[in-house]
């Protein structure tokens, strides 16, 4: 079996991580936002596995366990303050939040 | 693991059961539990934890598995995690006291990010650094939004946990890659690799930067800072503390860690951007600061010029610096839990007592209180007398001690900035108000801390030298 | 007897500190009794102490008394001291009693003036430095009293401080005397630093033995010694002062601004003459700005209108000749006319106070006129004052010293007929000038009623100057008429004596005559001039010419306008621009600077999350691109 | 031991002060009055004692060897070689002596002026004069470096609470300018700590020990610059001078009264003491420029106070031009021209520190500092008038005058460094002629501008300004006691130069 060279997913991931930023800058949507930032660690996580693939080592994908946990207490942290944020709002536009500034 | 393991992991233990037992006791109460005793249930498992460490202390070091190292430097920084910890749960106390429901939820997450403040001192691995920052961070979230009523709350709330995701994963691309290059995720493992030149490629160089962007947001490093006005700002006044406190000083801990194995001057792009930080956050901080009416902003602002000082010693290097690190550290806690405290005990229910205004003519008002607040802002001016001005001191010594002379003179610069928005500040204290509706009285545990720490101030600031010798034994051990 | 020489100063200081604390809680008479009681109880005792010397001189006619070590710092060891000699004790004895005279005057004089004791305690104060000053037995001290006796100059200009033109008249005087003053201290420095000491007697033995005739270190020390005896004796360019300073009270003019102070720079000169014989160069100078001043201020004082801006003329052109005196090392001749000018110049000063006092203030002397009448005793002193003045041939005081002084510039291998013509020149001017003041004062019709005849206080120094004006100079006759040197003889003691060429016999007497002849004439043309046909002069001046010229000289030269246009206006406008401190624009700009960089970044926080995130980006990105694309 | 409670007391007494003022409003006053005679008995007992003026017999400033009056060397933190190094030799015997009597007339000339939180400016007062008189004493680098901050905050404070319209900006302005300065001083000092550290494996921050620390010149003149920039801001020297005059204006009088008279005086001190003994190389060779910049200061100043229509803004300037006199007198640095410098910080003190009680007088009394609404005061005020005279006359260095000796001295030791320094200088007291005549012109002369009842000095006041008066008279006359105090101190100082400098350059003759 050939092997794919660990470059490959390091750029796959660098591509996820990348698409996944752009993501929470341009979406205004909260939602939105929370769903680039997953990309983004999952995007980490990939990287993980390859560099624990490349070196034969099950710490990579040990990481992405932790990641994906963590990940998901963001996410229901995240979606839990984002109801309050709409009880309060009326909308999810993120940049509804800009009450504090200066 | 065996029992010597179990035995030096005793306080970070003691602390991961502190909650549980908040918790179940909650439950056990079924939700009817008094706020006085969540309170004192933390105060427990914090000053437990904290004897643990005085416990343990002569089996270190030892390495608890790859992940743990529990030497005289963690317990040294467990122990200031620990007593900040304390303080603000009082503050806590005096802060929530009065408002609706038992508050236990806000002791449990309290506990937690400090016991991922904890983990993250004793981190010699990716792993332990990546998990005590989450358990850190994600009880933030929560604590930050976790006055419901309060829209400023909330939307720090959500500020923080996208801009705090959006950099964690950035620390994780990091780490990440530069596992892919060295193949190992001990930080011991990797500074024994990297002393190797030719393991210096863009890859190696991509992933540190990586992780200096992950552990820069949460120090609040230019340019990572923009969120703290607003989180410090909208989080609960004790909250503010805690992260100004705890949270930087567990996460400068781990750098400053992982640092004196790597020797960051052997690398002079790292030390490029380090310094360019520590020169753009010190100027950022100061100027950003300067006209603010928001004395919790202005606070904000201050603490991003204070850990920009703090890299001046870091860049410093050598046994100085990590004793000028830890000193400063010791007085930026003291003297911002002070300043935090002194919000914290002034606020009203509705909502903290933030603005100028507010203080303006206090000094009348409340003398005491004044006078406290007072020696608080000239320590973080860094004014003699008082703690700031020994960790002032301190980091000018390490950064000339080092030659880092344009460092040096840039933190010289920037203290005379600082002095103008902590000079307003005192100053609207001493003005001149007719009839103002004299403030809240101060609750007696409010009162004793307040006491304690300015106490504290004074001895560290007139007689550093027990301090000193403290720092000397425990922090010896890193290099 | 000598041992109470420290008294002679002292009294008039102790007069000053009793009268200056208490301020108008003094009734007038005690004030006047304590003012002109301390200055006269001086006098008495300069006079005792004079008698003392000549009956019983100290071994080497000098003697010295310390007091106290004034400083002692690593070799600079200046004493409270005084020196007594020929040369300090005529000078005690012309500043105790012409001084005392003037106190008397001036007691009634001022008699219904505001601030009463303080302008005896000034006059005070002022007689004290005088005396100080002349007594100093090093140069320190001479500078003490020598800028006592320039502050109570300014004190007493400005007495009348309400109107800001005495203010300035007062500034003006003491800032311009200050600037000579300014060399002066910095040739005590050099003195000191190349010297050892400032010592006088000391000083004048090691100048001698380190420096020969014409030295460069003692041809700047004595230039800048110079420096100083110009501003305070007025003399050319620094005389502009001067005939402002008549805004102070008259008595003040008589005192410090004719017969004493201003005379401080001759005396200066005299005290320190070893060193200007060091320096020939500036000795030269000395006699050529003396026949200069003595000839641009006659001028100026035939054009003037003012009674006491003529005498105030009068005397910075008879200092002049003081100057010129000293230029040519005429120094007893130089020290002698400063007593005869003392003693007409007080004099005349004096009575026209009195003239103006009795007009109301009236200072115009076209508005006089006809005074001969009303004021009788003030008209024969003041006559007799401006005969002395005149240097009206034999029997007048000021004759003697003049001729004196004319002769030894002829004489003296350091003078020269061109000076000595301009002296004789000069005594024609003094006489036209005078005695157009005289004429245009006392005779002709009169223009207003005297309503105010002085009385007895003022009236007795009148006499006493008038008698000293005439029998002053029967101490000094030349060869050809009766060949008396009581005054020069007693004056080599301290100073030595000129060292005459042969001279043709015969021509002294020649020259006798010219200098005879000149006052006369000058007599003679201001009677026809002035008194027997002013229309002559009227038709002088009305050509074009005459205009320009009566101008010029009625300004002084126009060395005002020069000063106000180079100096005063330069520092008035770089003043007037920089009042705000330019220094300070940098540190403004650096608060400017702060404050555009603080919007600039109070503007990055907008509290938007996506934006925060873009500096986070933003910050990776540029991090990034330094460690990959280094 | 005495030392400590030289420090300690007036520490107290401000605490004391400010308690007590829960009782009386008064009280505050007199305990301040308290303390300082206290103090003032200290040192007099010291002045006094048997043995005072002793040029010691091993001449170099050795700890213990006798050349100091009294001293105490207590450890503080000894990991970083800072200890509790005080000492006290005639200069700085001179300088507490003036710090102690000025605190007297800045009570006294507060008596009636402060009347809002009289306790708490009380504190702050006696607070400012801690400091100051612990940077007398300092001999440790870090001590010294310690009391100079500290006397910062309760300085800014008076300024800053009790001032006039602008006194937050002057407050800042004065606050950022010396903390500027200091920190570059802190930095030069752990340069050389650092140096002489790794030389000789001494870490100390002990003025003896670091006394003969050779240094590469390069270094030497950068840390030398260090220093020097502190001094001169505070001296203050031409161009870093620019808040002092906001931060006399706005200060009250008490106030003005310390800065002018006393934080000034740190300055010079620091000159003295440490700048040169420490780098006598590199000073030496910064001699020139040191000049120049007096120089300018002395003539600059002059102009300034001229061109100013506030009256408290004019003193201000004055104190510009005669600080240039100390500078020059320092950097002649022979016998005369430091002698001169002493005793011009001396008169200067005394002398613009009456000047600003009678701004600050005549402030209360007409609620205006601006001297076009004055004129034609003497009328009213012919005691106010006198003095002020009498003191604008010691400004423009009127001979009779203690600030007439010290100018004097100072040029007359300037001129054989520096011929030209010592002209121009000498230049300077024209101009300050001008502007003091112009002050009293415009204050108390011309025709009357001010229509109200202005009462004349009472017999506080009087008395406060009669000492002043003896005081300068005494000094102008009689100053041996001065010179004999600060003569074995200022020979040491010479001494431990010409030790320092092993290099046996000599860069000026006649020095």
């Amino acid at each position: 079996m050939a092997t794919v060279p660990m470059e490959y997913g390091l750029i796959l991931a660098g591509v996820l991580f990348a698409l996944g930023l752009i993501g929470v800058l341009v979406r205004r949507n909260i939602i939105f936002i929370l769903m680039s930032i997953e990309i983004m660690l999952n995007s980490a996580g990939l990287a993980f596995i390859v560099a624990g693939y490349r070196w034969a080592q099950p710490d990579g994908q040990v990481m992405y366990f932790f990641i994906l946990a963590m990940a998901a207490t963001e996410v229901s942290v995240g979606l839990a303050l984002t109801l309050m944020f709409y009880n309060r709002h009326k909308t999810l536009d993120s940049d509804a939040a800009g009450r504090m500034n200066g | 693991m065996n029992a010597g393991d179990f035995f030096v992991l005793l306080p970070v233990l003691v602390m991961a059961a502190a909650p549980v037992v908040v918790m179940m006791t909650a439950a056990f109460t079924k939700g009817r539990m008094r706020h006085a005793t969540a309170v004192l249930l933390s105060l427990a498992g914090l000053a437990i934890a904290f004897a643990m460490l005085l416990v343990v202390s002569p089996a270190a070091p030892r390495q608890v598995t790859p992940l743990i190292i529990l030497d005289s430097y963690a317990v040294f920084y467990m122990g200031l995690i620990f007593a900040s910890s304390f303080v603000v749960t009082i503050l806590s106390y005096s802060y929530l006291e009065g408002r609706d429901g038992s508050h236990h939820e806000y002791y449990i997450l309290l506990l937690l990010a400090t016991l991922g403040s904890a983990v993250l001192v004793a981190g010699s691995h990716f792993a332990s650094f990546f998990l005590g920052l989450e358990i850190l961070s994600i009880s933030l979230y929560s604590l930050i939004a976790y006055v419901r009523v309060s829209e400023r709350s909330n939307e720090a709330g959500i500020k923080y946990l996208v801009l705090a995701a959006a950099s964690s994963s950035f620390l994780l691309f990091g780490m990440a890659l530069v596992y892919a290059q060295f193949g190992t995720m001990e930080f011991a493992g990797i500074a024994r690799k990297s002393a190797d030149a030719a393991a210096h490629t863009p890859l190696l160089s991509a992933g540190l930067v990586m992780i200096i962007i992950g552990a820069g947001f949460k120090l609040a490093l230019v340019p990572f800072h923009m969120w703290t006005p607003d989180v410090y700002e909208g989080a609960p006044a004790p909250v503010s503390a805690f992260i100004a406190s705890v949270s930087k000083g567990a996460m400068f801990a781990l750098l400053l860690r992982y640092f004196t194995l790597v020797d960051i001057r052997a690398y002079g792009p790292l030390f490029m951007i380090f310094t360019v930080i520590a020169i753009a956050s010190m100027f950022t901080g100061n100027l950003l600061a300067l006209f603010q009416n928001n004395i919790k902003r202005v606070l904000a602002y201050s603490s991003i010029a204070h850990l920009g000082y703090l890299l001046v010693a870091f860049l410093a290097g050598g046994a100085l610096a990590i004793t000028a690190v830890s000193y400063y550290l010791i007085s930026y806690f003291v003297t911002i839990l002070g300043a935090f405290g002194i919000i914290t005990v002034l606020s009203g229910k509705e909502r903290d007592a933030d603005t100028l205004e507010e203080y303006r003519g206090l000094a009348l008002r409340r003398p005491w209180i004044a006078g406290v607040f007072t020696a608080m802002l000239l320590s973080l001016a860094g004014i003699p007398l008082t703690a700031g001005f020994i960790g002032k001191f301190y980091v000018v010594t390490a950064g000339v001690g080092s030659a880092l002379w344009l460092l040096v003179i840039v933190l010289a610069v920037n203290s005379a900035i600082s002095l103008f928005y902590y000079l307003r500040i005192v100053v609207a204290l001493y003005a001149h108000t007719a009839g103002e509706e004299a403030a809240p009285r101060l609750s007696l545990a409010g009162g004793i801390v307040m006491a304690v720490l300015t106490l504290l101030l004074l001895w560290l600031g007139v007689y550093p030298s027990p301090f000193i010798r403290i720092i000397q034994t425990t922090v010896a051990g890193l290099v | 007897m000598f041992e109470l020489l420290w008294l002679i100063p002292a009294l008039p200081f102790a007069g000053f500190l009793i009268l200056a604390p208490a301020g108008s809680k003094l009734a007038r008479p005690l004030t006047a009794l304590i003012g002109v009681g301390s200055v006269g109880l001086s006098a008495a005792l300069a006079f005792a102490i004079g008698i003392g010397f000549a009956v019983s001189p100290p071994p080497g006619y000098a003697y010295s008394q310390v007091l106290w070590t004034w400083v002692s710092v690593s070799g600079f060891r200046p004493e409270i001291a005084f020196y007594l000699d020929a040369l300090s004790l005529t000078m005690i004895l012309v500043v105790a009693f012409v001084g005392f005279l003037i106190h008397l005057y001036s007691s009634e004089f001022m008699a219904d003036e505001e601030g009463y004791s303080r302008f005896f305690a000034y006059m005070n104060l002022f007689v004290g430095s005088m005396l100080t000053l002349v007594l100093a037995d090093n140069l320190l001290l001479l500078y003490l009293g020598w800028e006592g006796v320039g502050l109570c100059s300014y004190l007493l200009i400005g007495f009348w401080y309400k109107d800001p033109y005495n203010g300035y008249a007062a500034r003006k005087a003491f800032v311009v005397t200050r600037t000579g003053d300014t060399a002066f201290s910095v040739g005590l420095f050099l003195l000191f630093t190349s010297l050892g000491t400032l010592q006088i007697q000391e000083l004048m033995q090691r100048a001698v033995q380190q420096w020969g005739a014409g030295n460069g270190v003692a041809v700047a020390a004595a230039a800048l010694l110079l420096g100083g005896a110009l501003g305070k004796s007025a003399q050319l360019p620094l005389q502009t002062w001067l005939p402002d300073a008549m805004a102070g009270p008259t008595p003040v003019s008589a005192l410090i601004h004719a017969a004493t102070m201003v005379t401080a720079g001759v005396y200066l000169i005299a005290r320190t003459h070893v060193l200007f014989a060091l320096a020939p160069p500036v000795q030269a100078a000395v006699a050529i700005i003396g026949a200069a001043t003595l000839l641009l201020a006659g001028f100026s004082a035939l054009t003037q209108r003012d009674i006491k801006r003529v005498l105030a003329y009068s005397t910075i052109s008879q200092i002049g000749y003081m100057f010129l005196a000293l230029g040519v090392g005429a120094w007893s001749a130089a020290i002698f006319h400063f007593m005869t000018h003392a003693f007409f110049k007080a004099l005349l000063f004096l009575g026209a106070g009195t003239v103006i006092i009795s007009l109301h203030h009236e200072h115009d002397m076209f508005r006089m006129g006809g005074l001969r009448k009303q004021l009788p005793v003030t008209f024969w002193t003041f006559l007799i004052g401006a005969l002395s003045l005149s240097a009206l041939p034999l029997v007048t005081a000021g004759y003697y010293s003049k001729d004196l002084i004319l002769l030894e510039t002829w004489e003296s291998p350091a003078g020269s007929p061109l000076l000595w013509a301009a002296g004789v020149a000069g005594a024609l001017l003094t006489a036209l000038y005078t005695f157009r003041m005289v004429f245009l004062t006392f005779f002709g019709e009169a223009k207003g009623t005297a309503d105010r005849t002085p009385g007895i206080k003022m009236t007795i120094p009148l006499v006493v100057l008038a008698v000293l004006s005439v029998a002053g100079g029967f101490m000094e006759m030349p060869a050809s008429l009766g060949n008396v040197h009581v005054f020069t003889d007693f004056m080599h003691t301290a100073l030595p004596p000129v060292r005459s060429l042969p001279v043709l016999p015969g021509a002294d007497l020649m020259l006798e005559i010219d200098a005879a002849l000149a006052p006369l004439a000058g007599i003679i043309l201001a009677y026809i001039f002035f008194l027997y046909r002013p229309r002559y002069a009227e038709r002088l001046l009305n050509t074009t010419p005459g205009k320009l010229l009566h101008r010029f000289w009625f300004s002084g030269w126009g060395f005002d306008r020069v000063y106000d246009r180079f100096v005063v206006r330069p520092f008035l406008w770089f003043a007037g621009v920089d009042k705000d401190d330019f220094i300070d624009l940098p540190y403004s700009g650096l608060i400017r600077i702060s404050r555009m960089i603080n919007g600039a970044l109070i503007r990055t926080q907008t509290g938007r999350v996506r934006w925060y995130a873009m500096g986070i980006v933003i910050g990776a990105v540029l991090a990034l691109s330094v460690v990959v694309f280094r | 031991m005495i030392l400590l409670w030289l420090i300690i007391i007036p520490f107290l007494g401000g605490l004391l002060a400010w308690r007590s003022s829960s009782v009386n409003s008064v009280l505050p006053r007199w305990i301040s009055l308290a303390a300082l005679a206290l103090d003032f008995i200290l040192i007099i007992a010291l002045w006094v004692q048997p043995g005072f003026v002793l040029s010691p017999p091993g001449g170099l400033m050795q700890a213990g060897g006798g050349m100091w009056i009294a001293e105490g060397n207590w450890k503080w933190v000894p990991q970083l070689g800072i200890s509790l190094h005080l000492a006290l030799d005639g200069l700085s015997l001179l300088l507490l002596m003036l710090t102690v009597f000025l605190g007297f007339t800045a009570v006294a000339s507060s008596w009636t002026e402060i009347q809002e939180r009289v306790g708490f400016f009380h504190l702050n007062l006696m607070w400012v004069l801690t400091g100051i008189i612990g940077v007398f004493l300092s001999l440790d680098l870090f001590i010294f470096y310690f009391f100079w901050e500290l006397m910062l905050i309760p300085m800014y404070f008076l300024i800053a609470l009790w001032g006039h319209e602008g006194r937050f900006y002057a407050s800042v302005k004065f606050f950022i300018f010396t903390q500027v300065s200091g920190l570059l001083m802190l930095i030069a000092i752990l340069g050389l700590y650092f140096i002489h550290g790794r030389d000789t494996g001494v870490y100390t921050f002990d003025y003896l020990q670091l006394l003969g620390a050779s240094l590469p010149p390069a270094a030497e003149f950068w840390l030398m610059l260090g220093f020097f920039i502190a001094f001169a801001v505070k001296l203050p020297v031409v161009p870093v001078h620019t808040w002092l005059p906001d931060a006399h204006t706005e200060a009250p009088t008490a106030g003005s009264v310390v800065l002018a008279g006393l934080l000034l005086k740190t300055g010079a001190y620091g000159l003295l003491r440490f700048v040169i003994p420490l780098f006598p190389r590199a000073a030496f060779e910064f001699t020139p420029v040191a000049f120049v910049l007096a120089v300018i200061g002395i003539i600059y100043g002059a102009v300034l106070a001229f061109a100013q229509t506030d009256l408290k803004r004019l003193v201000a300037y004055t104190s510009v031009s005669h600080m240039g006199f100390v500078l020059l007198g320092i950097f002649a640095w022979n016998e005369i021209a430091l002698q001169g410098a002493v005793m011009q910080i001396i008169c200067h003190g005394v002398a613009t520190g009456a000047l600003f009680i009678l701004a600050g007088s005549l402030q209360e009394r007409m609620h205006t500092r601006e001297m076009s609404r004055m004129g034609g005061l003497w009328a009213a005020v012919p005691r106010m008038g006198g003095l002020a005279l009498f003191f604008a006359l010691a400004a423009l260095g009127l001979p009779g005058m203690g600030n007439f000796i010290g100018e004097f001295l100072v040029m007359l030791g300037t001129f054989r460094v520096s011929a030209a320094a010592a002209v121009i200088a000498a230049a300077g007291v024209i101009t300050a002629t001008v502007y003091a005549l112009w002050m009293i012109q415009r204050v108390f002369h011309g025709p009357v501008g001010f229509k109200g009842e202005i009462p004349d000095f009472k017999g506080r006041e009087t008395f406060t300004l009669a000492v002043m008066v003896i005081i300068i008279i005494w000094l102008g006359l009689y100053p041996r006691a001065v010179f004999t105090t600060a003569k074995p101190a200022l020979d040491n100082l010479q001494k431990a130069v010409t030790v320092t400098e092993t290099a046996g350059k000599q860069i000026h003759d006649g020095r």
